[in-house]
């Protein structure tokens, strides 16, 4: 299952030892410098350096990493046909004719499109690199030490273990039900969802009540306490980080004007 | 820029949902592990595949069911984690965007569940009542989604763009809507009998 | 002719994990067969392939002599015949009551009305739990919610019945009885195929034994031909069945030279041997 | 002195159905004491009473002869002093790692840090855990996941152990494992009481027994003492152990006189003895 998976891999990967602070402190700043890039150029450099790091430096297995790239890929060409329609000013590219109207794609419209587009690979890129080599349990250190409100770090803490134990749950109980011929068209599919989902409810409150009597008995007071710390990153993978977010900048900046389409077109 | 804006209002709402939880764990302590499970149980629900008429599948949110449960300020914290877990466990849904998803899914959602649930609650079945509570929830949180696109990408023109959002969001999610309605009342009705 | 055979059966988690590796296993009409192994050998992962739950990513499983075919009608046909009653009854009862956690299967073969009610009595029967149509099952004991999910099994009419851990949890007395209740439906005419951990139990019932290792079976034969194989039994975390380790331990400390046996039946028997030839009395 | 009693103790679910009807048991410092009895007669439901979470309707518990007391403060001493690890893992190990897990009963004592740290290392070391703490527990098989919940219950330094079924579920090998530690655990000095359904492992392991019948202790002493009563050890759902049973079918059928032994080993020696006695080898 899915969900298993990237955990698997974020406790399993090469990089699986490199500080999370620092995993957390790279990925995010580099995520930040993609979305706010005005050219294509930046989100791509970055969207190739964190599939490398991704695919060859952790080793995440490849075709693993291709579906999870598969449904923002799909999502980043329809937005820019979308946005080709959507701002349809200016020269328009060409049109077409629909139930009588006629729709114009714009020039605008597609370099808008691929701009965004190359910020969501780069985005994605980024946030997968975080979190397959980055395992959900380094991750609620840091999100302690940002100062998240404990209550909710006690709930999400609980709740990252409880997924594990409900998804088992659920799974057996679906494959209990395909042994039975649920999902066989939409009727049965629907019986077998409403009885799956209700049971594992009914489970899911029970375990909720046992769960406090267990903790009870090991003295639960109201709150859980993190045990011991994350070590700061070396402060020369930081001085690195940093020369390598001010080049981002700095080719941010110059090639802000960059059109991919003009470009094409002065090539021709 | 607007995503920075929506982590905004949404954390303006998580903190109130914050303080609310405070409150109940320091009269009840035993609501904790509960409410953590349930929340477990949120993002399990969001993982089931539901099958619609047209063929086509969605995953439920869970979100209107949550409002009923536990009111739209604790759904919005349980939602804030069920969508860091989707980006961090799934790789579903980017971390930029977390800020307007919790205030599509988070917020705006339930509290359209919730008014449903409050204002028809006593005057027809409970069962009716929770699905067009999910119903609601469901599609608010798409509409507000289609919203949120217009503002972020308002093209030539805000209106015709709109139109189109709400077009590909706001339509095509009323029979997933429905569905996500179906399988909380047929919930519903065994929670009921508990 | 094999009823239900897996043919290097490879399966994978999406991780890339390797859960099955060329797992081979044939089971003739009529069977009762008991799978042993480790915990986390996969078994129930190989089980979850016999009624094409789970898709191998090489190797195939025949039915009948046919491989499966894993389209929508084909796998109907499937879990037809072959039906697996889980592990943890909890995950299997998911209806409000037994009449209807048991009319479950039969409804979605889209039987009629009167040929369900039928067939759910009849299997409520062979079980031993008429009477408790009405029941919620969480108010069952666990013996009691293993015989339900077996008649949610029996209802369907299959052919080959698969057993994940059927007597786990329960007390003596409740084990014995479900292995009796099994024993009773092989003799009936369903193969079964059960995976086990209760060593002492099987000799009693099975008539051939698979030995699971992680990933693939690393054993099969007759009761003595498997647990003859020492070195086998304890690399799979298993053990001998204790009387077997009695006569082990008497032959090997005592010198005597008595014949081994698996089931209380047998050791009596061969001890009466030994007595005859060798005692006063 | 006991170490731990239960006296009379009545407790009835919030449905009103008796759950327990003046259950009684006494265990003295240093045993390891195993208490059998068919699936639902109130084992955890007694055992539940034994560290206060359930509040017994009448009787009481005496912790090391004084009656506990409920309120938060005696109730946290209670808890510190007695352990309970239960049944199923997955309810009791509630935190991401085996680290914070195994942290948190220590934590909530109010240790400081450095001696949590400690403890936890300790504890891990104990049960053979060591070198998985920053695993989440759904990476660890059901042994593994066993482990974790004892050393979590080590952590805090507790006199009295309960343990719920602890081998349930584990295979032949991880069970006797398991049984290992906890006979090392109460060498060293840590009371032990066992719920099992397994009465092969009880008389390797237990110096006393107590049988529960429905709502009660139905019997007690030791082992000899209890499988000498087969009429209750069968109306509670249990059996012999296997090589009992095997003496006693062969002293009926055979017509001999072997002194009855429950573990392999004992019965080993009885028939060393009897073969002394009366055959030429």
């Amino acid at each position: 299952m899915l969900q298993n998976t990237v955990d698997n891999i974020a406790h399993c990967n090469k990089l699986r030892n490199v500080n999370p602070k620092l995993k957390v402190i790279f990925s995010i700043i580099t995520l930040l410098i993609c979305v706010l890039s005005q050219s294509i150029i930046v989100p791509l450099i970055i969207t190739i350096l964190m599939v490398y790091l991704t695919l060859f430096r952790a080793n995440v297995p490849k075709k693993i990493y291709l579906q999870f790239m598969g449904a923002p890929v799909g999502f980043g060409i329809i937005t820019v046909i979308l946005m080709a329609f959507i701002y349809n000013q200016g020269a328009p590219l060409f049109s077409i004719g629909l139930f009588g109207f006629k729709i114009s794609a714009s020039k605008y419209g597609v370099e808008l499109g691929l701009l965004i587009f190359s910020r969501m690979l780069g985005g994605v890129s980024s946030t997968l690199f975080l979190t397959l080599t980055t395992p959900m349990t380094e991750l609620f250190f840091v999100l302690k030490e940002l100062k998240v409100p404990t209550v909710m770090l006690d709930i999400a803490m609980m709740m990252y273990r409880y997924v594990f134990v409900l998804l088992d749950e659920m799974i057996r109980t679906e494959n209990a039900q395909k042994t039975r011929v649920g999902y066989r068209n939409l009727s049965t599919t629907y019986k077998s969802l409403g009885m799956l989902a209700s049971n594992l409810f009914i489970r899911t409150w029970d375990r909720g009540e046992v769960l406090f009597t267990t903790m009870s008995s090991r003295c639960y007071n109201g709150d859980l306490k993190i045990l011991g710390k994350i070590e700061n990153p070396k402060i020369v993978y930081l001085l690195m980080c940093t020369i390598f977010w001010i080049i981002l900048i700095s080719i941010s900046y110059i090639t802000k004007d960059f059109k991919l389409l003009e470009y094409i077109n002065s090539y021709y | 820029m607007w995503c920075g804006i929506w982590y905004l209002i949404s954390g303006v709402f998580v903190a109130h949902g914050i303080i609310r939880l405070n409150k109940i764990f320091k009269e009840n302590p035993e609501s904790k592990p509960l409410i953590a499970v349930a929340g477990a149980f949120m993002f399990v629900l969001s993982s089931l595949k539901l099958p619609s008429v047209t063929g086509s599948c969605s995953h439920p949110c869970g979100n209107g069911l949550g409002a009923v449960l536990f009111g739209p300020s604790v759904t919005a914290v349980l939602a804030t984690i069920v969508l860091l877990f989707q980006a961090t466990l799934l790789a579903h849904g980017g971390l930029t965007t977390l800020g307007a998803n919790i205030f599509s899914m988070g917020i705006m959602g339930p509290i359209a569940g919730w008014l449903v649930f409050k204002s028809l609650k006593g005057k027809m079945n409970s069962t009716w009542v929770v699905m067009l509570a999910a119903i609601f929830a469901d599609w608010v949180t798409y509409i507000t989604t289609a919203v949120q696109l217009t503002i972020a990408y308002p093209g030539a023109d805000p209106m015709n763009t709109l139109s189109i959002f709400l077009g590909i969001f706001a339509v095509t999610q009323i029979p997933l809507a429905i569905a996500e309605g179906l399988l909380t009342a047929l919930l519903w009705d065994k929670i009921k009998e508990l | 002719m094999a009823i239900i055979e897996a043919k290097d059966i490879v399966y994978k988690y999406p991780d890339g994990t390797l859960a099955l590796d060329r797992a081979n296993i044939s089971v003739e009409k009529g069977d009762m067969v008991a799978l042993l192994g480790p915990n986390g050998a996969g078994k129930s992962t190989l089980f979850l392939h016999f009624n094409g739950i789970l898709k191998p990513k090489s190797g195939k499983i025949l039915l009948k002599g046919a491989p499966i075919k894993y389209d929508a009608k084909s796998l109907m046909e499937v879990r037809k015949t072959v039906g697996i009653v889980f592990q943890n009854s909890d995950d299997q009862l998911f209806a409000p009551t037994v009449k209807q956690d048991v009319a479950f299967g039969p409804l979605n073969l889209g039987l009629k009305e009167e040929e369900v009610e039928k067939r759910v009595k009849e299997a409520l029967k062979e079980v031993g739990m008429e009477g408790f149509e009405n029941k919620p099952p969480h108010h069952l004991s666990g013996g009691q919610k293993k015989r339900v999910a077996i008649a949610g099994i029996l209802a369907m009419h299959p052919e080959i019945m698969v057993l994940d851990e059927p007597t786990a949890g329960l007390d003596p007395m409740g084990a014995s009885k479900i292995m009796k209740l099994l024993y009773k439906l092989n003799k009936e005419g369903i193969t079964i195929i059960i995976s086990t951990h209760d060593v002492d139990l099987v000799p009693i019932y099975a008539n051939k034994i698979f030995v699971m290792g992680k990933t693939k079976i690393v054993k099969s034969g007759t009761v003595e031909e498997v647990f003859s194989d020492i070195k086998t039994i304890r690399s799979a975390n298993l053990r001998l069945p204790r009387v077997a380790h009695l006569i082990e331990v008497l032959n090997r400390k005592e010198g005597i030279d008595l014949k081994m046996g698996y089931t209380i039946g047998e050791v009596r028997h061969n001890f009466e041997d030994l007595f005859k030839e060798h005692c006063d009395f």
